[in-house]
């Protein structure tokens, strides 16, 4: 069995899933959904590195790298704002991030 | 290869601010605290020059920067938006940042960075370049959101912003890959020719999540829900700043995607705006009704109106095109009006921001009474205020383009809208007075006079907006 | 099975696995370190795919900075491990069916990819075998996409002065270095020359 | 001269009702009257010239009212012999009217605005006699019904003078309703209102039928039902008669003008104008004759039991309206024209003398707490008796002459129609009920003793106080009235005993031709005035025969052996509550109609509008919107997590709409 | 700008007069004066240059005379004006009632006494333009302006429950002509335009004909108001303050009915032909419905509101009718409608100045103290219940004779509302004029002042001298009704060929 372009695809799709899922479901606290975002991200780079890969382009590559640059700036500021948050709440809890609804 | 100077001269706006931004760090860094003043001062002008430089660059059509950035009159047009919206709100919110202790240099110079990302944004001709103008864009944002960094609010706003941010900038970049997957190139032109005649599951899912992505920017239904709780949050200038400035770049870079790199499956988009637009237009109408903060009420308004500038674009004509231009100029308007009134709401020295503070203001201040009555019958489309015509413009389109339940059902939800910038009427005309607001400055009074005498006279001169809206769209095209 | 096969399945099971497991553990040091595994066997699977440069940047700089923020985010905060609260459960299957129809639809779509036929011919950059990866970007990176590359700094930039403006605080009562101040520092500032005490005379 | 005499009534409504307040009473009452005499003189010069003399239809066009389309309705005054016998009788009893109430009205504070509206009145009725199209009718139709409901209501203090006003109006209405649809299908089959175009339309339209109102009927006929209708509501017959002794609660002065003398006939009047309608539908002069027959019939049962004074003789009328339909509905309109024209002297008589003894009694109506006034009030005493003869038709009366002439006209007609039959044995009965309680009336009014003064006298009072009759009381003592009321009834009774002698053979007999000239119109089957003669004698002495039972009856029960009366009522309690009850009409018609009508505005109004439309329209639709609001904000949770999930639903939908249902 | 013909003018001669009024300083004494004063001049002015207009007009033709045309919006919008038969009228109804408004204004307003002068000189701005609009746009931007003076009329200076009249007006007349304007779009994709003029000479196709007229109809029944989209009348007239509901019976109501016209019957001649039986049957439940309703009202503006319906029932019957006679009586019964309600209205605000109430039952005897006002009260019941020689008769007579050529059993029931008109209004009379004065506080009422008569008495004047003399108002939109009805029978003709040309 060969590996091919939709292996890697799948691979992503299932990251990515994860990624998303783990921003629904996690109960815990803010950085988790950091992480996932982080997840999601490292999907798209696969995708796109494969992509590249098998069409022979470098294109996607140089998107990956693009997108790995500001994902660390994404992460720095999230994890700023998580910070400020934590300052002012105590708290990363993601129950209680609600003081505002309706 | 384009040379190198034929870039920079179409893109002179663009690095001019850069090369501000960067000057006004370098000052700002120097002088050290105490200097936000300044900076404001000069971002202001910053802005400005940027904007003159919009209607001094070379006109025509000119794509540069390697086919990576166009300059085109449909981007000279949203973008002389966006700077509208950024400068206003910068103007307007000097008084608010210096009284809320806020007033770092730092603020005006990630608003000029932001509204740098959206001129890219705009101009983006490819995948890559989309994505690093909206994170250029939106990471300012999520850091202005959260600005008022000891207010709870507004470090909560920013860290929902963000989250969710994070999250559509995701859903964007897996569509974004998709669609590198499918056409093996990240341009626009290059996709749409790789997709004429070859339409696939695979880029339609990649269309799906880019514009996904592109709909949590423009804060349209079911990606608006960030959207009340961080106009709630947020400083009340960078609320205005969100319903204003980036509005108009996303719309603009939708706009640009569909009709550049999708025009050959325009049947299978239109579906996704248009039940967007539904939802985003029932949304807004159903949910503000029963807030109780003007910012919150704003936000739902704001989703409601992206839902009814998108009726324009779900006709997918140029006509349509056109239609969303003049609702978004004259949306920009009439929002850059209401949030000016919402700033001046400030009673003993603090800002208050329910709608109940606003009762029998017709009473104790005559003149933003009337201005802020006028302005929400125009938000609801009332004849003849220039909220009427953005509303023809869209609808009629949609209507030529034979979707008319889109319209029906659009205007049903335009009712009940309707019913909550009544409401404000209401408060301010016919209840009984509330403590009076603190003398609003010049700069407020100016705004607001000036956009409510833009909304109530836009019937008596429309040729200009509406020539220019025409040229903007032809450009697309 | 070739050896490329073997390792695919290793990094992807392995990078699925932890990945999984950023988002179950229940002690958020222990994500953190997920994180990391799931990255570095990325960084494999780039290694397959041919994109060396992107496989060294996603160690170095994800599992170098990136990863390492966050832990030391997460120490800083000195989060709890959080309990599971009420809810959670009744919500999940709905949260779990959702995901898994999307999954299921990617893969569907994915798992019969076809490119565009016209897709090759578009194509930007083709890669170049005779040169090697990391010269290949290095080569459009300041050439055809410098435009973006400069873009990307003022990105870095707005992170770097909206990291700071969030976090930064001046205590007024903690001592701060000023290596201006420090510099500008004279003997005779910094020196008393107490000229007058007698000698062996103690002070 | 013809507008002169319809406007200068007019003219002293102007004077009267605007400037009455300024110029006081006495100069409003002197120019009214004045100006009505004057209307009268010229009337009857009008007469002459018109019945006697050889004058020519004219038919002055004053100027264009309504034109839209082929519709064109001029305001013209038409001025036939009818018209003139209507002119006489209008203005005649008019300016008599006018002219009794200066003393009658002597105490009213509202003096001027009465006279107004008598003025009024006489202008509109003037306008429905010299009517040249059937909308200018109608608009002297309505008009003496706004008059006609001002004069009832005049006491406005008094509650139920405030409802029979509204009664009298509304009930007419019905009737108007009928006419203004006859209208319409006139219009409609002949393309014109106007008298001279439609009735040279008429003979074309006989037999013709037509299809309307969801079924074909017979063109004529039905036009004619329909007018009828309207005739039936203003002069008070059977079904739409229950406004007439209502009608009462007016100023004396009032019922003789209106309910007696003038617009009740307004619906003799009208059926004989429009005879050349009539004369083509056959079946609806059958309907007219069994209409007349049993109002005639009814009227004068009930009659024969109630105890106020006014009406006994309104019910009279009632029934002497119901002869003059069941002559009309033979074919003999000269004879129920000419009991129009008898009947307006004596019935106005009759009701001035009523007036005369109510003033004298002070307001008392009620004949129980009469009797023996004869020789208080002698001249009154006589004016009534001389109208109570002409009435019953004591021979060489007026009312000998008229009436007698339709019995006849009725059985002659008999031997071709059913109807005619019953009209004759009706109108024969109603004879020798007329003359009962005509003569009821007399004895119990002016004959017999009074019982004890005083009583039950708090009603009227209570109702006058405001109307200056403070200074009278405490006096009880019945006086004659004074000679300004005097003299019209002189007057009237001259001609309620000469009337009809001295026009009979004008009216119908052999002078027919000259003096109609074509006003009424007979179909060439019609020879009802020959077969009159050809009636065995002895019918001509039923009537006669009738009237003196009822004299004798009547003697008998009130002089002779009075209490009779009371021992039969109480023998007969169903019958005489029947009768008292007016046959119970009004708790009917407020079962079967007004409590419906309140009922079901109630109805609309809180269930239909207030819980249906508004239910289920804008108040229920903003409920649901608020309930919507309600649900959409509450999926606006707060939480990051359900924001997202929001987001990925999102997604979801639209990959799955896209999976399952294809690329386009 | 724009051009300054007399049209123009008309409408913009009340907007200079706000401007003036927005222009006095501060909210003293002085100021009020002069805002009332401003107003009354304006529209006094504005009613002379109508006048003028209508001494410029010639009623011969039915072609659109004293046409301004500018280019406006591009792209097929147009700023036209112009005005035929059917408009005139009703542009001179409007000029006409103006002062009156003002009038019956001036003492009773004492609250914000400048807004309230100019959201009504704005509303005439907004009338006057809906009457003279020759532009689909223009019309739908004057037809939906008018709502925004008349909320806050309402809102601001109404009775107590005006909030909920004022947005059931709002949003009602809102949701119906939102309608209306998708239809307008509709039409302007088949014509390119939305000039009137063109319009009326475009033909749509039938089953096109159909949903348009359905879609006018949704405003325009709302705004006549017809049965069962009526219920936001009653509550706006009892909450409005005596001049809004003058001007909102008197006008504002007949701009459906002016719609109808103007609009569904010449535009969509099969649809109209196919709807008919249905705008007689809503009529006709208007008609009974409504005046039964109105009987047992205890509210003197709700009563007379309910009967506006019954009235507006009779127009819209008389305008489907499409013959001479109900379209012409329908036109006269609005202008009729317009004065006598009016004039109704102000007389419960004559009532409503002394009292404060509009209980029927808290008045009663007010003969006695005031007969002038019960004089007038009277002519004016009297027109409303369509008496001939008032006004009122020859509307409802010419639209009944019209409905019953046209459908005998329309006419048969459509007859029966002359029975309840009069039931109701007079039982309303009997209950306020008549009746034993014995509350004092009624009976210390006045008898009316100069200001009053002043405004009433041209109104009683022109009932009667129009229930007499209509010759006025029907030759002037006779021409027009003419041409109307030959179009509408040549276009279905038209139809009808083709359809047996299929066969």
């Amino acid at each position: 069995m060969d590996i091919g372009l939709s292996h890697y695809l799948t691979v992503a799709a299932v990251l990515f899933t994860m990624g998303v899922m783990g921003i629904i479901l996690n109960r815990k606290n803010i950085i988790i959904i950091l992480m996932s975002v982080e997840l999601i991200l490292l999907s798209v780079n696969i995708n796109l590195v494969s992509f590249s890969s098998f069409l022979g382009d470098l294109t996607g590559q140089v998107f990956s790298l693009f997108i790995l640059t500001v994902a660390a700036a994404e992460a720095a500021i999230g994890l700023a704002i998580l910070v400020t948050y934590f300052r002012n709440r105590g708290s990363i809890a993601v129950e209680d991030i609600n003081m505002m609804k309706g | 290869m384009t040379p190198f100077s034929f870039s920079i001269a179409h893109s002179l706006p663009e690095v001019v601010l850069a090369a501000g931004a960067l000057l006004l760090v370098l000052i700002g860094a120097v002088r050290g605290e105490g200097s936000g003043r300044l900076i404001t001062e000069l971002s202001i002008g910053l802005l400005g020059i940027a904007f003159l430089l919009l209607f001094t660059e070379l006109k025509g059509k000119a794509l540069i920067w390697d086919d990576g950035f166009i300059d085109d009159a449909f981007g000279r047009f949203m973008k002389g938006l966006a700077l509208i919206g950024g400068l206003v709100t910068l103007i307007m919110s000097r008084d608010f940042l210096r009284r809320e202790k806020i007033d770092q240099f730092e603020f005006p110079i990630l608003l000029v960075l932001a509204t740098l990302g959206m001129m890219m944004l705009i101009s983006a001709q490819n995948l890559i370049g989309l994505y690093l103008g909206l994170e250029l864009m939106s990471l300012a944002l999520y850091v202005v959101a959260a600005f008022q960094r000891d207010n709870v609010r507004a470090s909560e706003a920013g860290l929902k912003y963000f989250a969710l941010g994070a999250l559509s900038s995701g859903m964007l970049l897996y569509g974004a890959s998709l669609l590198y997957g499918f056409s093996g190139t990240v341009s626009f032109q290059g996709i749409a020719t790789a997709l004429h005649g070859h339409a696939s599951l695979g880029p339609i899912f990649g269309l799906v999540f880019l514009l996904s992505g592109l709909a949590f920017k423009m804060s349209v239904a079911p990606f608006h829900m960030w959207t009340p709780d961080v106009y709630e949050g947020a400083p009340t200038p960078v609320t205005a700043f969100f319903a204003s400035a980036p509005k108009m770049a996303a719309v603009a870079i939708t706009l640009r995607v569909v009709m550049t790199a999708f025009p050959s499956i325009t049947s299978q988009w239109q579906q996704i705006i248009v039940f967007i637009s539904l939802l985003s237009m029932a949304i807004g109408s159903f949910a503000a009704i029963g807030q109780t903060n003007i910012k919150r009420l704003m936000a739902y308004s704001s989703i409601g109106h992206m839902g009814f500038a998108l009726v324009g674009l779900a006709s997918g004509t140029q006509t349509g095109i056109e239609g969303v231009l003049i609702y978004m100029s004259i949306y920009l308007v009439m929002t850059l009006g209401t949030f000016a009134a919402i700033l001046s709401m400030r009673v003993g020295g603090v800002y208050v921001e329910k709608i109940s503070d606003l009762a029998g203001l017709s009473r104790t201040n005559g003149t933003m009474a009337i201005c802020i009555a006028m302005l929400m019958f125009s938000l609801a489309g009332v004849p003849p205020l220039a909220g009427f015509f953005s509303k023809w413009y869209v609808f009629n389109a949609a209507v030529q383009a034979n979707l008319y339940p889109l319209a029906v059902l659009g205007f049903l939800t335009s009712v009940v809208s309707a019913f909550y910038y009544l409401r404000i009427v209401k408060i301010v005309y016919f209840d009984e007075p509330a403590p009076s607001f603190d003398p609003a400055g010049p700069v407020l009074t100016g705004v607001l006079v000036v956009s409510t005498l833009l909304v109530v006279f836009f019937a008596f001169m429309p040729a200009p907006l509406l020539s220019a809206a025409a040229a903007a769209a032809k450009s697309l095209f | 099975m070739t050896m490329a096969a073997a390792f695919f399945y290793l990094f992807s099971t392995v990078m699925i696995a932890s990945a999984f497991m950023v988002i179950a553990a229940r002690n958020p040091v222990h994500s953190v370190l997920f994180l990391i595994l799931a990255f570095v066997n990325a960084s494999g699977l780039f290694i397959l795919l041919g994109a060396e440069f992107l496989a060294m940047i996603l160690v170095v700089v994800y599992v170098g900075a990136v990863a390492v923020l966050f832990l030391f985010v997460v120490m800083m905060l000195d989060v709890d491990f959080a309990e599971l609260k009420q809810g959670f459960l009744q919500y999940l299957p709905v949260g779990v069916l959702i995901g898994a129809v999307v999954l299921l639809e990617l893969v569907l779509v994915v798992g019969g990819w076809q490119t565009a036929p016209a897709a090759l011919a578009t194509g930007g950059v083709p890669i170049n075998l005779a040169l090697s990866n990391t010269a290949q970007l290095g080569n459009v990176i300041y050439t055809k996409y410098v435009f973006l590359f400069e873009a990307s700094s003022l990105v870095l930039l707005t992170a770097m002065i909206g990291a700071i403006v969030l976090t930064l605080r001046h205590k007024p009562d903690v001592k701060r270095q000023d290596i201006a101040a420090q510099n500008a520092r004279t003997p005779a500032d910094a020196v008393d020359m107490k000229t007058n005490v007698p000698s062996r005379a103690g002070i | 001269m013809y507008t002169a005499i319809v406007f200068l009534p007019l003219l002293g409504f102007f004077i009267a009702g605007v400037f009455g307040r300024q110029l006081g009473a006495r100069p409003s009452e002197l120019i009214t009257t004045g100006l009505l005499l004057l209307c009268a003189a010229l009337s009857w010069i009008t007469f002459i010239q018109v019945g006697f003399g050889h004058a020519p239809l004219q038919v002055p066009v004053l100027s264009t009212w309504i034109s839209s389309g082929s519709l064109k309705i001029d305001w013209a005054l038409r001025v036939d012999t009818l018209t003139a016998v209507m002119l006489v009788v209008v203005t005649t009893v008019s300016s008599l009217v006018h002219l009794y109430s200066i003393g009658y009205m002597h105490e009213d504070a509202s003096r001027s605005r009465f006279f107004a509206y008598l003025s009024l009145f006489t202008f509109a009725m003037l306008m429905l006699v010299t009517a040249d199209n059937l909308v200018q009718m109608f608009f002297g139709w309505e008009g003496v019904g706004l008059a006609s409901y001002l004069l009832i209501g005049f006491w406005y203090e008094k509650p139920s003078a405030n409802a029979a006003a509204i009664k009298a109006f509304v009930v007419n209405r019905v009737g108007d309703f009928g006419f203004a649809l006859g209208i319409f299908l006139v219009f409609w089959l002949t393309g014109s209102v106007s008298f001279d175009v439609i009735f040279a339309a008429a003979p074309g339209l006989a037999n013709k039928s037509i299809h309307v109102f969801g079924s074909t009927w017979d063109a004529m006929t039905i036009t004619c039902l329909l007018l009828f209708m309207g005739a039936m509501g203003k002069s008070a017959q059977f079904l739409l008669h229950t406004w007439l002794p209502d009608a009462m609660e007016g100023p004396t002065p009032v019922s003789a003008l209106i309910h007696a003398a003038t617009m009740v006939t307004a619906g003799v009047f009208m059926v004989a104008r429009l005879s050349p309608l009539f004369e083509q539908a056959p079946a609806a002069l059958t309907v007219v004759t069994i209409v007349g027959g049993t109002t005639a019939f009814f009227a004068a049962t009930i009659g024969l039991v109630q105890n106020d004074i006014k009406r006994v003789i309104a019910y009279s009328t009632c029934s002497q309206l119901g002869y003059m339909f069941v002559a009309l509905g033979v074919g003999g309109y000269s004879l129920g024209v000419f009991h129009l024209f008898t009947h307006a002297f004596f019935k106005a008589l009759l009701f001035l003398g009523a007036g005369s003894v109510i003033h004298a009694m002070h307001h008392e109506q009620d004949m129980r707490n009469m009797g023996g006034l004869r020789k208080e009030i002698p001249i009154t005493f006589w004016m009534m008796t001389i109208g109570t003869l002409a009435l019953t038709g004591f021979p060489f009366t007026a009312g000998y002459y008229s009436k007698d002439a339709i019995i006849e006209a009725a059985y002659a007609s008999a031997l071709h129609h059913p109807a005619a039959a019953y009209g004759f044995v009706m109108t024969v009965i109603a004879a020798g009920l007329t003359s009962f309680y005509s003569w009821r009336l007399v004895f119990m009014t002016f004959f017999g003793t009074r019982a004890s003064a005083g009583h039950d006298h708090g009603h009227a009072h209570a109702a006058h106080d405001d109307h200056g009759h403070d200074d009278h009381h405490g006096d009880h003592t019945p006086h004659e009235s004074p000679w300004v009321m005097l003299i019209p009834l002189i007057v009237l009774a001259f001609g309620a005993l000469v009337a009809g002698f001295a026009f009979e053979g004008s009216f119908f007999g052999h002078h027919y031709d000259e003096f109609w000239k074509g006003a009424l119109f007979q179909g060439k089957d019609n020879h009802l005035l020959h077969e009159m003669h050809e009636i065995p004698s002895y019918v001509g002495y039923i009537p006669t025969g009738m009237m003196v039972t009822g004299f004798v009856l009547a003697y008998f029960m009130y002089i002779v052996a009075p209490g009779t009366a009371g021992r039969i009522a109480a023998a007969n309690p169903i019958i005489y509550n029947f009768l008292l009850n007016k046959w119970y009409f009004d708790e009917i018609y407020d079962f079967l109609f007004v409590r419906p009508a309140f009922w079901l505005g109630r109805l609309f109004w809180k269930t239909g509008d207030g819980k249906i439309i508004d239910g289920m329209g804008p108040d229920g639709v903003s409920a649901r919107v608020l309930d919507v609001t309600q649900r959409v904000v509450r999926l606006q949770s707060g939480y990051v997590y359900h924001y997202a999930f929001a987001m990925l639903i999102g997604v979801a939908a639209f990959i799955s709409w896209y999976l399952v249902g294809g690329v386009h | 700008m724009f051009g300054f013909g007399i049209l123009s003018a008309l409408i913009f001669l009340p907007l200079i007069g706000a401007l003036l009024i927005l222009a006095l300083p501060g909210d003293g004494e002085a100021t009020q004066r002069n805002a009332r004063w401003i107003a009354l001049w304006t529209t006094l002015v504005v009613f002379g240059l109508s006048l003028y207009a209508w001494a410029q007009f010639d009623t011969s033709t039915a072609a659109f005379q004293l046409v301004e045309t500018k280019a406006w919006f591009g792209a097929g919008l147009v700023y036209k004006l112009g005005v035929d038969g059917i408009s005139m009228p009703f542009v001179l109804l409007t000029t006409f009632l103006m002062p009156f408004c003002i009038g019956a204004s001036w003492l009773s307003i004492s609250k914000r006494v400048r807004e309230y002068f100019i959201a009504f000189l704005v509303l005439e701005t907004m009338m006057i333009g809906v009457f003279c609009a020759l532009d689909l746009v223009l019309f739908y931007l004057f037809f939906e302006g008018g709502l925004i003076p008349m909320f806050l009329i309402i809102g601001i200076w109404g009775g107590k429950r005006r909030i909920y009249a004022s947005f059931k007006f709002f949003l009602y007349t809102l949701l119906g002509s939102l309608l209306m304007l998708v239809a307008i779009m509709a039409m302007y994709g088949v014509a390119g335009t939305t000039d009137i003029t063109v319009l009326l000479n475009t033909h749509f196709a039938s089953s096109v004909q159909k949903w348009l007229w359905l879609a006018f109809f949704a405003s325009f029944a709302v705004k006549m108001p017809m049965w069962p989209v009526h219920t936001w009348l009653p509550d706006a007239h009892v909450e409005a303050p005596t001049a809004g509901s003058v001007i909102l019976a008197g006008v504002l109501l007949k701009m459906g009915g002016y719609g109808f016209i103007r609009f569904s019957l010449p535009m969509f001649p099969e649809a109209t032909q196919y709807f008919a039986p249905l705008v007689w049957t809503l009529s006709i439940i208007a008609i009974l419905y409504t005046s039964l309703v109105a009987l047992v009202q205890d509210d003197m503006k709700k009563l007379i509101a309910y009967s506006s319906v019954a009235h507006m029932g009779f127009v819209t019957m008389g305008l489907f009718t499409m013959n001479t006679q109900g379209v012409q009586g329908a036109v006269y019964q609005m202008v009729s409608h317009g004065i006598v309600s009016g004039a109704l209205f102000l007389c419960v605000g004559v009532v409503y100045d002394r009292l404060h109430t509009r209980e029927i039952a808290a008045y009663g005897g007010l003969v006695k103290n005031m007969p002038l006002y019960a004089v007038a009260f009277m002519v004016f019941t009297m027109a409303n219940v369509g008496l001939p020689g008032t006004s009122g008769f020859v509307g409802e007579f010419l639209t009944l004779i019209g409905a019953f050529t046209a459908n005998s059993w329309v006419g048969f029931f459509a007859t029966f509302g002359v029975i309840f008109s009069a039931a109701y209004a007079l039982y309303l009379y009997r209950r306020v004029i008549f009746g034993v004065l014995d509350k004092p506080a009624v009976a210390a009422m006045k008898d009316l002042s100069g200001r009053e008569i002043a405004l009433l008495a041209p109104l009683l004047v022109l009932t009667i001298y129009y229930g007499v003399h209509p010759g006025p108002i029907l030759d002037a939109c006779a021409a027009s009704v003419d041409h109307l009805i030959k179009g509408y029978d040549a276009a279905l003709s038209l139809t009808k060929t083709a359809a047996l040309a299929l066969h």
